[in-house]
């Protein structure tokens, strides 16, 4: 019997890189390991002794495709903890924020990452040549994204606005003007793109998974805070988060795995938060997925592909609402007074629920602090999720096995590199 | 028109000669110039996209010019892969030159270093078609080893004008090489010159020239009739940008050359 | 282009108030002028485009210390961080565009008529400056944006902790190089044209010559003011004398604190090193883009194979004596205006004027 | 189209190469001119080596990585380091003040299974490097720049002077004169466009230091506006902290305390 061993060079509940080890032996299954190996960068330990105030832009560079999350997790936690009321006007100007890294980020993936899978191409460059238009409309509706960033956060990746209770500067209304000249089109856009999407070839495979994400009091599609709640009765406030989940390592991966105590693995991001929070999505949304019978709740994740268009077409209507409520503030944050204790906040990051905690003491200094990714709760997932589909893999030839193997996977959009690059599917079949 | 003032003209290269591994002179032919192109003066020379670089003339032609290019750096990079009838950006001349009408039935000492001995060609070629109004023609040029001495076919013409003198240099000799090693000044105690009637006329790294005038004073000759060619940092060539200031004078626009006892008290200051 | 300024008794002072300040603008603005003056915008003052007269920040004055600047609740501002050199001379400016084939695209830039108001005298002079820097030499595009130039100077009543305009000779009160001055006293304000344009429209305001009294007071506040926007040095053979100290070693003295940043070379209204960059896009275009450019950045003074300024002290030393000494040579007047923004501006907050007094004092000391 | 296009990464966001991703407007120009060859975080297609210009994001951190990008430099003709990781360590390089052990076991409940080197490297302290684009993330105009001056062949470059000179030509007001605030600015290079400062805060220095830095004097100025050795050593342990001057400031005011 060979032995294979995958080495943990890489990192923690991040996403980067990674592999998949599959061996089944006489039909059943050995092992079978999704392994992130992208090379750890500690950010829990680097925060300490920092302070503060220093979390969002240091957290920020866990991702570069979602900084805008890990600011508001981290600027959420702190908020709680130091009775910080954000004023609507900043909340508004947040919420525009994070919609459109949504956009940003849903876009990248929908059209460069997970469409080439749908279309049998390799990349957004080979879909150019078959749907030019769809390409070039996808990629302005992109731009469009990155431009609120840049002009609400200074630039789209590592935005530098943003600070514990509000922002650094008053951002006038004029500056909106820009953008909100677009949003007509950019609606039309995200409207059509959706509709396309639906046509695809999608994989018909239903599973009964538990949906994890955020929910609000405001009545209000979720975004930064709110209760945890799941289809299967989890319902629990952020700072009881962390009780009710439960993290494992395996030797094959840097990234920590987790699972509801008692119950398992879960699932996280768009498809969960359009499963969970449908009632709330707009309604020009639901009219357009229902035509098509998409409603909630979707139980195939390859059809997560269509609940990330959706929150594209869901987060450009809502921006354009966003900006008409928009009032400049008197002043651009609230003042801090530092408190000691334990700070816990959750947001909806693009790819799902991303949790922050922090121990701060009297001074302001972070003493502890743990982050849990999406991507990290997602993974014990798609574990489970490849399991099941094993029987399948095994009747097929070794090329469609490792694209449906590697397509699942980027179901969850894991992260950018690794939900493109990282199969090195091995099946091991013994006779 | 706006920007007029940074308008080129277009150059097509006619001709590569390959001097070193790291020279090449381009010859090149430029229609409606600013002007007369005279001996020292020099053209700024553009690439698409690169960006531009001030360079001597080496060679003054009814209809063509020629720039002799060291590629050492970003831009001067760009000229090796420059090839026949390829289009480059012409801008000039620009600068002074060397005031060699100025010392007819003078004896004619040129002193260069290095890729210093391009501004100084011209003058060569302008004595030796005056010829019976100069004096004698004394050429000392030196290079760092033997495989950096530029111009070497023409050596031999330069040695066959009527009463001239050709003395090179190098730092470091080869196997091959039999003639004198030793930096450029070492040729200066040697020489018999008619001090009352020479003029000196020098290029070449700040610091063969700043010794090199040293020992040109030592023998005798007059700072008023000892000219150098200096390089500094250069945008624009006609005055405006700044860079190329050496107290108070603008390379570009006072000089390149520069009478030595004009910029004497400047010369010398160290970090100027 | 040049304007200079008429003797006090050929029109001499007339006297109205902020009414007739306001119509003076009303005018400009009627004529066509696009009216740059002082705004407050944010935490300072800038030059900015007025829509009216009631922007100008007349309820306020500006703090400025060595690396400082605060705004207050007063009566008197002095100026910002940006200066005229802004519009005439702008920080990064396409030149023109090369097409791949090298055929040139010229730009086209509209006709502006831009009125300066309210600038202060240093400000003013320092465009005479730029006039013969830029001007004179050539810079097309100085000259375009120069050329319908009119410009409004308010005389300095009280000048600033930084401010030594009156050793430069260039200020309190503005002596040339203006269409129109005018001078807060006493609630009312003094009018004073210094073009044949100015006389004409101070004409057609029909404003009363001041008296005696009033031109009395006009004398005693504006020598008050020059008496405050002192150095500790005397223009006289400065240039002359600042040169001895070439091969002082007090340069490295001087630079101890400097960062290199080159702010003060920014925030100056007369400096004008400038950078081009071939700024291409693919292998289609490239825009050939002129930025300022500073004589404290490493790269200014760096050739291939060499450097003229490796020492920061180098580049400290060319900064002062290009300003105050090469200047007079170059152009024939100084390249300071003493108007203290690279005081104020410096980020560690080095002086100029007391750079230019230890100079000073060690060629006193050592040089005989 | 000969140009052959590789884009690798090592410890790092993604950031980096997602601007590339990021220029919207110019991607489909792009793969017109130059031939991606590797870049998987684009297209799953790869092709052989050798590859005329490779851009590398992300420090060097673990032993399969400083195997990994001696590999990479053989095969290049051209290797740019891309942002603040790959030209200086990044901010995981904060950890190069501790012991690895320690962070370890801060972060993973099994540190044993973790294997990485003792500290987080710019790639240039282990293979030649051509040129480095500095930023968290890189400046997308500036790789833009960048990437066609490689097309025209002309070898990189982009203005190195401090962050002020930019700050200034943009029009923003200094916040450490108009505020008080500290800022890094002075010592930092330029190229985000002043961004900070535009938004009313100090530069955090994410674009490392500019030529001829004069980080330790700017440290003491701050010494002197009465921040404690303490904030002055946060405020260089950022995200370049481990470029040489920001280091030796570091650690002269207590780098090995934390
Ligand atoms: C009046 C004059 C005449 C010259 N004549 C010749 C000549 O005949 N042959 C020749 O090979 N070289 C000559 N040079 C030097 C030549 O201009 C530089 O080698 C060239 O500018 C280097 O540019 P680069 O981009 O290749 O180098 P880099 O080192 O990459 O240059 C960076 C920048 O610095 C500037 N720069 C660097 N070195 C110099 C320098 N020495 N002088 C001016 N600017 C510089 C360039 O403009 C460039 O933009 C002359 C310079 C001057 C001022
Ligand atoms: S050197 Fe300083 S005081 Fe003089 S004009 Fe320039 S900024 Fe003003
Ligand atoms: S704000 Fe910072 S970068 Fe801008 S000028 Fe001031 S010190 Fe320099
Ligand atoms: S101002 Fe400084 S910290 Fe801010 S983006 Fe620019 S380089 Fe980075």
């Amino acid at each position: 019997m060979v032995e294979t061993k995958i080495k943990v060079d890489y990192l923690a509940r991040v996403e980067g890189e990674g592999n998949l080890y599959i061996k089944v032996i006489d039909g059943k299954v050995e092992r079978l390991e999704v392994g992130i190996f992208e090379a750890p960068r500690f950010f829990e330990a680097l925060l300490i002794g920092r302070r503060f105030h220093e979390a969002p832009d240091i957290t920020a560079r866990i991702c570069g495709i979602c900084p805008v999350a890990y600011i508001f997790s981290s600027c959420r936690a702190m908020e709680k903890l130091f009775n910080i009321k954000i004023p609507e006007e900043i909340e508004v100007l947040r919420k525009i924020l994070y919609y459109a890294e949504w956009i940003q980020s849903h876009a990248l993936h929908v059209f460069f990452l997970h469409a080439p899978d749908f279309l049998k191409v390799d990349s957004i460059m080979e879909i150019a040549k078959i749907h030019p238009e769809i390409t070039r409309k996808a990629l302005k509706l992109k731009a469009w994204g990155n431009r609120i960033i840049e002009i609400i956060g200074g630039r789209s990746v590592h935005p530098i606005s943003c600070r514990i209770g509000g922002f650094y500067r008053i951002i006038k209304r004029e500056e909106l003007k820009e953008i909100y000249e677009k949003k007509e089109e950019m609606q039309n856009l995200a409207k059509e793109l959706l509709e396309w999407i639906m046509t695809l070839n999608i994989p018909k495979m239903e599973r009964d998974f538990e949906n994890v994400s955020l929910r609000n009091d405001e009545n209000e599609y979720p975004l930064i805070g709110g209760r945890v709640i799941s289809n299967k009765g989890l319902n629990v406030v952020e700072e009881e988060f962390e009780k009710f989940i439960e993290e494992f390592q395996t030797p094959y991966s840097t990234a920590l795995r987790y699972k509801i105590k008692g119950r398992g693995p879960y699932l996280t991001g768009p498809l969960a938060r359009y499963n969970n929070n449908y009632d709330r999505i707009r309604g020009e949304v639901k009219e357009t997925v229902e035509k098509q019978g998409y409603q909630a709740p979707l139980r195939n994740t390859f059809q997560s592909i269509i609940a990330r268009a959706a929150e594209i077409y869901h987060a450009t209507l809502e921006i354009g609402r966003l900006i008409d409520n928009y009032v400049e503030p008197q002043k651009p944050y609230i003042e801090v007074e530092v408190k000691s204790g334990t700070a816990y906040g959750i947001t909806e990051a693009p790819r799902g629920i991303l949790y922050h905690a922090y121990e701060v003491n009297e001074e302001g200094i972070i003493e502890k602090a743990n982050i849990i990714s999406p991507t990290a709760q997602n993974l014990a997932y798609i574990e489970k999720d490849l399991l099941e589909l094993i029987p399948e893999l095994l009747k097929m030839n070794y090329n469609d096995a490792r694209l449906l193997a590697e397509q699942t996977i980027r179901n969850y959009d894991p992260c950018i590199s690794c939900s493109t690059h990282f199969l090195k599917l091995k099946i091991e079949r013994k006779p | 028109m706006l920007g007029k003032e940074y308008e080129f003209k277009i150059g097509i290269i006619k001709k590569i000669r390959e001097e070193t591994y790291n020279v090449s002179t381009f010859h090149i032919e430029v229609e409606g110039l600013n002007g007369e192109v005279k001996p020292g003066q020099f053209n700024i020379l553009y690439l698409f996209g690169g960006g531009e670089v001030p360079i001597s003339i080496s060679e003054i032609g009814r209809r063509r010019l020629a720039h002799t290019v060291r590629f050492t750096g970003t831009i001067t990079n760009m000229f090796r892969e420059l090839t026949v009838n390829d289009k480059i950006g012409v801008r000039g001349p620009y600068g002074n030159h060397w005031p060699i009408e100025e010392h007819q039935n003078e004896d004619i000492l040129i002193i260069g270093g290095g890729i210093g001995i391009a501004p100084l060609k011209p003058i060569i070629q302008y004595v030796k078609e005056k010829r019976s109004k100069y004096g004698k023609l004394i050429i000392l040029y030196g290079a760092r080893t033997p495989k950096d001495l530029i111009f070497k076919s023409e050596f031999e013409e330069f040695r066959k004008i009527r009463d001239s003198e050709l003395h090179l240099t190098v730092d470091r000799g080869d196997e091959k090489w039999k003639g004198n090693i030793g930096v450029v000044t070492t040729l200066i105690p040697p020489l018999k010159l008619n001090i009352e009637n020479t003029v000196a006329f020098v290029c070449g790294p700040e610091i063969m020239m700043y010794y090199t005038v040293k020992d040109l004073v030592k023998k005798g000759i007059p700072e008023t009739k000892i000219y150098i060619s200096l390089e500094r940092r250069m945008r624009c060539g006609i005055g405006l940008c700044g860079h190329c200031q050496i107290g108070p004078y603008f390379v570009c626009k006072d000089g390149p050359v520069f009478p030595y006892w004009k910029i004497k008290e400047y010369f010398g200051v160290k970090w100027i | 282009m040049h304007t200079r300024g008429l003797p006090l008794k050929k029109l001499g002072l007339v006297i109205g108030d902020w009414r007739d300040l306001e119509r003076l603008f009303k005018y400009l603005k009627d004529s066509g002028y696009r009216i740059i003056g002082p705004k407050v915008d944010g935490n300072v003052i800038k030059l900015k485009e007025l829509k009216s007269l009631r922007e100008f920040p007349k309820q306020i004055s500006d703090h400025q210390a060595p690396g400082y600047y605060r705004l207050e609740e007063g009566d008197f501002f002095r100026n910002g961080d940006d200066s005229p050199k802004k519009y005439l001379f702008p920080p990064k400016m396409e030149i023109f565009k090369v097409n791949r084939d090298l055929s040139i695209s010229f730009r086209e830039i509209e006709k502006v008529k831009i009125a300066f108001f309210g600038i202060k005298s240093c400000d003013t002079a320092s465009i005479t400056i730029m006039d013969k820097v830029l001007g004179e030499r050539g810079d097309s595009f100085y000259k375009h944006f120069r050329k319908e130039l009119f410009i409004v100077t308010e005389n300095c009543i009280k000048p600033g902790e930084n401010c030594f305009c009156s050793s430069m000779g260039t200020g309190p009160r503005v002596q040339s190089g203006f269409d129109i001055s005018f001078t807060r006293i006493d609630g009312k304000i003094l009018f004073e044209a210094g073009s044949e344009r100015g006389v004409k429209i101070l004409e057609k305001l029909k404003l009363p010559h001041a008296n005696a009294k009033l031109k009395k007071k006009f004398i005693e506040v504006l020598e008050k003011a020059a008496e405050k926007a002192k150095a500790n040095f005397e223009k006289r053979f400065l240039a002359e004398k600042l040169e001895l100290a070439i091969e002082s070693p007090i340069w490295k003295e001087l630079a101890e604190k400097c960062l290199g940043c080159g702010n003060c070379t920014m925030v100056c209204p007369t400096c004008f090193c400038f950078d081009i960059y071939d700024e291409v896009f693919l292998d289609e275009y490239s825009k050939r883009v002129r930025y300022w450019d500073s004589c404290f950045t490493y790269k200014h003074a760096e050739v291939a194979g060499g450097h003229f300024r490796p020492e920061l002290w180098a580049r400290y030393r060319q900064w002062l004596l290009h300003k105050f000494s090469y200047w007079k040579r170059q152009f024939d007047m100084l390249g300071c205006v003493g108007c203290g923004r690279c005081i104020t501006w410096c980020p560690v907050g080095i002086d100029i004027r007391k750079a230019v007094e230890k100079v000073l004092k060690w060629v006193d000391e050592n040089v005989r | 189209m000969n140009i052959k296009l590789a884009v690798f990464k090592f410890a790092s966001c993604d950031g980096c190469q997602l601007q590339i991703l990021n220029m919207e407007d110019e991607i489909l120009q792009l793969t017109g001119k130059i031939e991606i060859a590797y870049f998987m975080e684009a297209t799953s297609r790869k092709l052989e080596e050798p590859y005329d210009i490779a851009l590398v994001e992300g420090s060097i951190s673990t032993k399969w990585q400083e195997k990994h990008i001696e590999k990479i430099r053989a095969n290049s003709k051209y290797l740019i380091a891309i942002g603040a990781c790959a030209t200086a360590g990044g901010i995981q390089a904060l950890r190069n003040w501790s012991k690895n052990e320690d962070y370890s076991k801060k972060v993973y409940p099994k540190p044993e299974w973790i294997d990485t080197l003792a500290e987080s490297k710019p790639i240039s302290d282990y293979v030649n490097v051509d040129y480095e684009v500095r930023g968290c993330p890189v400046n997308k105009d500036q790789l833009l720049w960048i990437l066609s001056q490689l097309i025209i062949g002309k070898e990189p470059f982009t203005p190195t002077h401090s962050l002020c000179i930019q700050c200034k030509i943009e029009g923003n007001t200094c916040i450490m004169v108009a505020d008080g605030k500290p800022c890094l600015g002075p010592i930092t290079m330029a190229g985000c466009g002043a961004l900070c400062p535009k938004y009313n805060r100090g530069c955090y220095g994410c674009f490392g230091p500019m030529d001829a830095s004069q980080a330790e004097k700017l440290a003491e100025h701050f010494i002197n506006m009465g921040m404690s050795k303490r904030e002055v050593t946060l405020m260089f342990k950022g995200f370049t902290s481990w470029s040489k001057p920001f280091r030796k400031v570091v650690s002269k005011y207590g780098g090995d305390e934390d």
